[in-house]
């Protein structure tokens, strides 16, 4: 049906450009508004505006950009009690039109969201990666070169907090959104102008966040530690409203996607049936669902200590740094879940294809999802041992911390059960699965020093922490999301980027990752705070490896990308339609898949695991209806 | 099958070797932080020992991973494989669960005895006045740590509530750091004595530990607090013998005879000020 | 194909000029420095080099600030201070700040001067009245400190108080942080903020050698 | 999109409403929304309970006035009572009351809104020497004015719906926006105890 566009859809077509116009003017009315008509301001005698002005305007430009985009269409509509949008409309949002332009404005199709978010997911990954070479670089001698000491922790806010955001998203943003609903076999996400909206929300995100440069930087970290957050100048706006939004559309695609997986799957899809990624994006979405509000909690009260110089966190005014350490923390513990339980999900879902046999403990390994999800609620306070905040309590935080490594070893059996005497095809993706069995043992086994309350007193904010938690996101999480953009790339794109040279760059980013981390552990158990810019002189050495394996590091993440760009836009090699033989049901619709996933009902029998029997996990049932657009 | 057999055996005795091997070397080899206090002491103690534990089953689950990824013929990516089908174990897993929840219950009841034993960082005391000089090195010496934006300053109730810029304490002797902050967090890291506990404002953060050997050592912020955070290190802490300490207290007590007047009594928390925002 | 690699190059070259003005610009952006005027004389056997630096309520009353926040308190004309190794400053602060008091009124002491001592208006002290403090200089990495008295709320407009101290840097070259020690910073929180934490106002480095 | 369920489950997306997608993640949002309410909660009782520098609540910062308190429940109790009887008459078919409902819906919730501005600003914006007390409540009654706000307008665009007949109410709406206004009234129940009685 060739209807002329509609005057929406013209200015949906415009969708991004719009937006970034509804961004600008947006800033500049809520900067004028929050500058002139509060009456006052912390922070007044900073010529640059006022902490009113600038939070204020951040908000604005964030609602601007989404009316740019067209989001308030459809609910100005609702509220004129306007017709609801006809099917054609409703196809076309859906990005029925087809096209490329489809990826570069709002639509509602979860496929097409889940390469929106892998881009911007790259994106961030590669300017944080870039942050962490300078970052490697200034630390090359004890004193300040490339960076002043100001500049450097502003430097090490934006590494951190940007990837962050990357790793919150990487892999339940591009694989959950694109194959989740694919797997429990329906047509659509339950909500999929939300899901739009939680991707739409990264860009302003990184554009606030990475804004603060103009206001001269944040000096507090990724963890936004109070007071000195309330003492911070304007550049500490960008960090408390870009993180706002991370968690805000952490929520909203967790309540979409529990939403999605409890109510819509295919018949015959019973929970026992259902992929191991999938219950994995179920536990992550309940964990962002019911986490992320602390967050969002915490930001509320320091913008208004900010703003309206209220004294949360200003103990002489009636208020604790312990509170924001608290609610932070009862976020950010829940949050590091969120990185790797989808990690391990992906690496359980690839398993089986390439050892050709079922998933070793379905079962157990579902419990030890949900084990770990549990149980990452009752565990912030290891983040506060050092802190002199309620010291009898050391002893329940050290249990609870260690008793997770309980359900996390659960997945080492399984893994192990699913490669035993198995004849393993050891293809690309299964390299990277390698890997990220490796780092993310000594990930684990470093945290047991750091849950132990005396050998933390010594190894506590020091760089072995931050190498702990760089073997669990970077060596665990990025390692699976290069494992599943190998795995994956032939469904979403119908390019394969699977060739010789992609080994050798497994093994330089392997060899690499392992030499600068494990040079930052020595670094920290020689005692080497984190985030300072200068050190004691005996450190050097360590350093200087360091960073000469961080290069190597940052130039084979680069080729990775490269590879990746060089083999979907130039290149161009057709893939297989199933190159790993997989029988799960994302692997039998057609490739590219349709607009609407399914023109014939899936009806699930089992878990796509019988590569004993290859019988596949669905059938195909009775043609759906035609509907319009379709 | 035979070959099988023969390699699970050469793995394991792999790994048997390189567990002994590892323990054995880490049993001789220097364990931070170093035996400077009996603090410091216990911590390497725990740090040894999760070590000792650790190795060997990361190093079995390593030569697992790797029996099962490589000495399994691997087959080339397009072969037509296929193995039995194994759909769990429960007798596995029950075995697997329980035994590692055996190792995590015995740590976290060794981490807790341990806690409990060496009061680390005792939390905010209860009494608001200073301890009295100390009779005998086993009495602690009370030392008050002020950190401020950006340097630590040292306070010595026993002797008169003298402040200085360089921690000096005498070697055997018990002390209790009292640690207050005047406006941000900050962290005192004494990483000889294996000291290290939050300074965060009106707050008054305890930890006790004697120092045993003598030197000089480095002192830092280990809690971001602004601009100069990682400047703010000293490297100039010293332990010293009694007789040194009291020779250096003298000197000090000269030094700071013009502000001694000036300064606030004694308390284990100051008001910053402003108190709160403004000039 | 070829419009895609052109798309390709040009994204690379948008984002190297992004990448290029952050490092330029934001973070190392090379601020002026000054240089100690060399004199002829000596002191203990080594050469003495002058300072003359100002302390102002702010800087863009001065007309010297940089144009970024010309209401901030301020050291003037810059912070990022240079001497030769190894030999004496002789500092002269002309003090035009009021009084704001020292948050630890141990920073009243003069330390690691020549002599433990500074010439205030020509009076020799060893220690100041914490009330009465404007600033301090301080290089903790030195141990040196010195408290800056604050003219008087009821003071003529253009009153200043003229601070004169001697202090020998180390023989190695190195670079070393100083900063001032009085909440001085209006309407941020504890006066820390602000002007303390940026550096060319109230925090400086020393480059020696 | 399409009415043709791929699932044999009644499709949900934002553009249909109804079925019970629409009332379970109504309850979703619930159970994140407690976690925000319980950070708030946790705060309160947290500063209340160590008066860090006796500035929980000093001498001379009052409470917000009884009466407007008061009223600021009352509105919302009769805007659940008529969502309440929107849903039991929907949901039994007799349509013929609900569009009076509604407008009395909406109208106590307009109220309410306007009587919360009021509350919030019971503490002058000078917060700095207020105290904690203030400032939990003021942000707190700043939260549940963005909640009651988010929720009316979900109500208008229902009502708009129905009464110019372009979207008549479906029992699943009516359940969920009665279960979310139940919540969140229970919610500032709670909360008016709080700041009133303890502190």
């Amino acid at each position: 049906m060739s209807t002329p566009p509609t005057l929406a859809r013209r200015l949906n077509e415009w969708g991004l450009p719009l937006g970034i116009v509804g961004m600008v003017i947006g800033f500049l009315i809520g900067f004028a508004v929050g500058t002139h008509a509060i009456p006052y301001s912390f922070g007044e005698d900073n010529s640059l505006g006022s902490d009113p002005g600038i939070l204020l305007g951040y908000a604005l430009s964030v609602v601007g950009f989404l009316a740019g985009m067209g989001f308030l269409n459809y609910p100005i509509g609702r509220l004129l009690g306007a017709k609801r949008p006809s099917e054609e409309d409703n196809a076309y949002i859906h990005g029925e039109s087809g096209g490329l332009s489809r990826y570069f404005r709002m639509t509602t199709d979860h496929k097409v969201i889940g390469l929106q978010y892998l881009v911007m997911i790259l994106a961030f990954l590669f300017i944080g990666g870039l942050g962490a070479m300078f970052i490697r670089t200034e630390l090359l001698t004890p004193s300040p070169t490339i960076a002043t000491a100001q500049s450097y922790l502003t430097l090490v806010g934006l590494h951190s907090t940007l990837m962050i955001f990357m790793a919150s998203a990487a892999i339940i943003g591009p694989f959950g959104n694109y194959f989740v609903p694919i797997m429990i076999g329906t047509r659509n996400m339950a909500f999929p102008r939300l899901e739009a909206l939680t991707f739409w929300l990264l860009p302003p995100a990184g554009i606030i966040l990475l804004s603060t440069v103009f206001l001269g930087g944040f000096t507090t970290g990724w963890t936004g530690y109070a007071p000195l957050a309330d003492q911070n100048v304007l550049g500490m706006d960008s960090y408390l409203i870009g993180f706002a939004l991370i968690g805000i559309s952490i929520g909203l695609s967790g309540v979409n996607m529990i939403a999605t997986i409890l109510t819509m799957r295919a018949p015959g899809m019973a929970l026992s049936r259902m992929p191991i990624f999938v219950w994995s994006v179920l536990v992550t979405s309940f964990l962002g669902a019911l986490a992320a509000p602390a967050l969002i909690a915490a930001v509320m009260m320091e913008v208004f200590d900010r703003s309206y110089q209220t004294t949360f966190f200003v103990p002489a005014g009636g208020g604790s740094p312990y509170l924001w350490e608290n609610l932070f923390w009862f976020f950010g513990h829940p949050e590091v879940y969120i990185f790797v339980v989808p990690a391990f999900g992906l690496i359980m879902e690839m398993l089986p294809v390439f050892t050709r046999r079922p998933l070793w403990g379905y079962r157990v390994a579902v419990g030890g999802m949900v084990g770990i999800g549990l149980l990452s609620f009752v565990v912030w306070q290891h983040h506060l041992f050092v802190s002199g905040l309620a010291p009898s309590l050391r002893p329940f935080y050290m249990f609870s911390t260690e008793l997770i490594s309980v359900p996390t070893g659960i997945i080492y059996l399984v893994a192990l059960g699913t490669l035993w005497r198995a004849r393993t095809r050891f293809t690309t993706p299964m390299l990277f699965i390698f890997g990220f069995f490796f780092n993310f043992l000594i990930g684990g086994f470093t945290g047991v020093f750091l849950s132990d309350v005396p050998s933390d007193f010594t190894l506590h904010a020091s760089y072995f922490v931050q190498a702990h938690f760089h073997y669990t996101i970077m060596g665990g999480e990025v390692f699976a999301l290069m494992a599943a953009i190998v795995y994956y790339l032939p469904k979403m794109t119908g390019r394969t980027m699977d060739i010789r040279l992609l080994r050798f760059q497994f093994w330089a980013v392997f060899i690499t990752f392992n030499g600068t981390f494990i040079s930052l552990i020595s670094v920290g158990i020689l005692g080497m705070p984190r985030r300072v810019i200068s050190y004691a002189a005996y450190l050097q050495p360590l350093n200087v490896s360091a960073t000469v394996f961080a290069y190597g590091l940052g130039l084979s993440m680069t080729l990775f990308l490269g590879i990746l760009l060089w083999e979907v836009f130039i290149k161009q090699r057709v893939a297989a339609a199933n190159p790993w033989e997989s029988l799960g049901v994302e692997w039998q619709v057609p490739t590219p898949v349709p607009t609407f996933n399914f023109d014939r009902l899936p009806v699930s029998w089992s878990l796509p695991y019988d590569y004993d029997t290859g019988k596949p996990a669905a059938d195909f049932g009775p043609a759906v209806p035609a509907f319009s657009g379709a | 099958m035979r070959n099988r057999a023969t390699a699970i055996r050469v793995v394991v005795i792999v790994w048997l070797v390189a567990a002994v091997a590892g323990d054995v070397a880490l049993a001789f080899g220097p364990i931070p932080p170093g035996q400077a206090s009996d603090l410091a002491s216990s911590e390497s103690l725990t740090i040894l020992l999760l070590a000792e534990i650790a190795w060997p089953v990361f190093s079995a689950v390593l030569a697992a991973l790797f029996f099962t990824l490589v000495v399994n013929k691997i087959a080339p990516p397009t072969a037509e494989v296929s193995a039995e089908a194994l759909r769990g174990n429960t007798r596995a897993q029950t075995a697997w669960i329980a035994a590692t929840l055996v190792v995590v219950l015995s740590l976290a009841v060794y981490g807790t005895v341990a806690l409990a034993i060496d009061q680390p960082g005792a939390g905010i005391s209860a009494d608001a006045a200073a301890l009295p000089m100390p009779t005998s090195t086993s009495q602690p010496l009370e030392v008050q740590v002020i950190a401020q934006q950006w340097w630590f300053t040292y306070r010595y109730p026993s002797y008169g509530g003298i402040e200085t810029s360089q921690l000096v304490l005498p070697v055997n002797q018990k002390i209790e750091f009292h640690i207050t902050s005047l406006d941000v967090v900050h962290s005192f890291w004494f990483y000889a004595l294996g000291v290290k506990a939050d300074a965060v404002p009106l707050n008054d953060n305890v930890v006790t530990a004697t120092p045993t050997l003598t030197g000089t050592y480095r002192i830092q912020c280990a809690e971001l607090c602004g601009l100069w955070h990682g400047n703010m290190a000293d490297n100039t802490a010293m332990v010293v013998s009694s007789s040194d300490f009291a020779a250096w207290m003298q000197q000090q007590t000269t030094l700071d005879a013009p502000v001694m007047k000036y300064l606030l009594p004694y308390s284990h928390t100051y008001e910053p000020s402003p108190t709160v925002y403004g000039s | 194909m070829r419009s895609r690699s052109w798309i390709l190059v040009g994204g690379i070259v948008v984002f190297g000029v992004l990448v290029g003005f952050f490092v330029t610009r934001f973070l190392n952006p090379t601020p002026p420095q000054i240089a100690a005027s060399t004199t002829s004389q000596t002191l203990q056997g080594r050469p003495v080099v002058d300072f003359n630096l100002t302390t102002v309520a702010a800087v863009g009353d001065a007309g010297q600030g940089n144009g970024e926040h010309p209401n901030w308190v301020g050291y003037l004309p810059t912070t990022y201070l240079k001497v030769p190794a190894g030999s004496v400053v002789h500092m002269t602060i002309d003090q035009q700040d009021g009084q704001t008091g020292l948050r630890n009124e141990y920073f009243g002491l003069v330390r690691g001067t020549v002599n433990d001592q500074m010439t205030v208006d020509g009076k020799v002290m060893g220690a100041l009245d914490p009330s009465l403090a404007a600033h301090t200089f301080t290089i903790p990495d030195l141990g040196v400190s010195v408290p800056l008295e604050g003219v008087a709320d009821n003071a003529p407009a253009n009153a200043q108080i003229v601070v004169q101290f001697d202090f020998v840097v180390p023989d190695k070259p190195g670079l070393f942080r100083w900063q001032c020690f009085v909440p001085c910073a209006a309407g941020t929180l504890y006066g820390n903020g602000g002007p303390m934490q940026t550096l060319g106002y109230m925090a400086g480095e020393l480059q020696v050698g | 999109m399409s009415d043709a369920s791929p699932t044999g489950l009644t499709v949900i997306d934002d553009a249909k409403g109804g079925g019970r997608t629409l009332v379970f993640t109504s309850r979703l949002v619930m159970a994140a929304n407690t976690t925000l309410q319980l950070s708030l909660l946790f705060a309160f009782l947290y500063l209340r309970a160590n008066n860090f520098g006796g500035m929980w609540h000093p001498s001379g910062i009052g409470t917000p006035p009884q009466v407007l308190a008061l009223i600021s429940l009352a509105f919302p109790l009769i805007t659940l009572f008529a969502l309440w009887a929107v849903w039991s008459a929907v949901s039994k078919a007799r349509d013929s009351s609900v569009s009076g409902l509604l407008w009395l819906a909406l109208f106590e919730a307009v109220l309410t809104g306007a009587v919360r501005i009021l509350l919030m600003y019971q503490f002058n914006w000078e917060l700095d020497s207020a105290g904690t007390y203030a400032a939990i409540s003021t942000l707190w009654y700043a939260v549940l004015l963005g909640e009651f706000i988010l929720v009316g307008l979900w109500l208008l665009s229902l009502v708009m719906g129905h009464v110019r007949r372009t979207d008549p109410l479906s029992p699943a709406h009516a359940r969920a926006i009665l279960d979310q206004w139940a919540y969140i009234t229970g919610v500032s129940i709670v909360v008016y105890l709080l700041i009133q009685y303890v502190k």
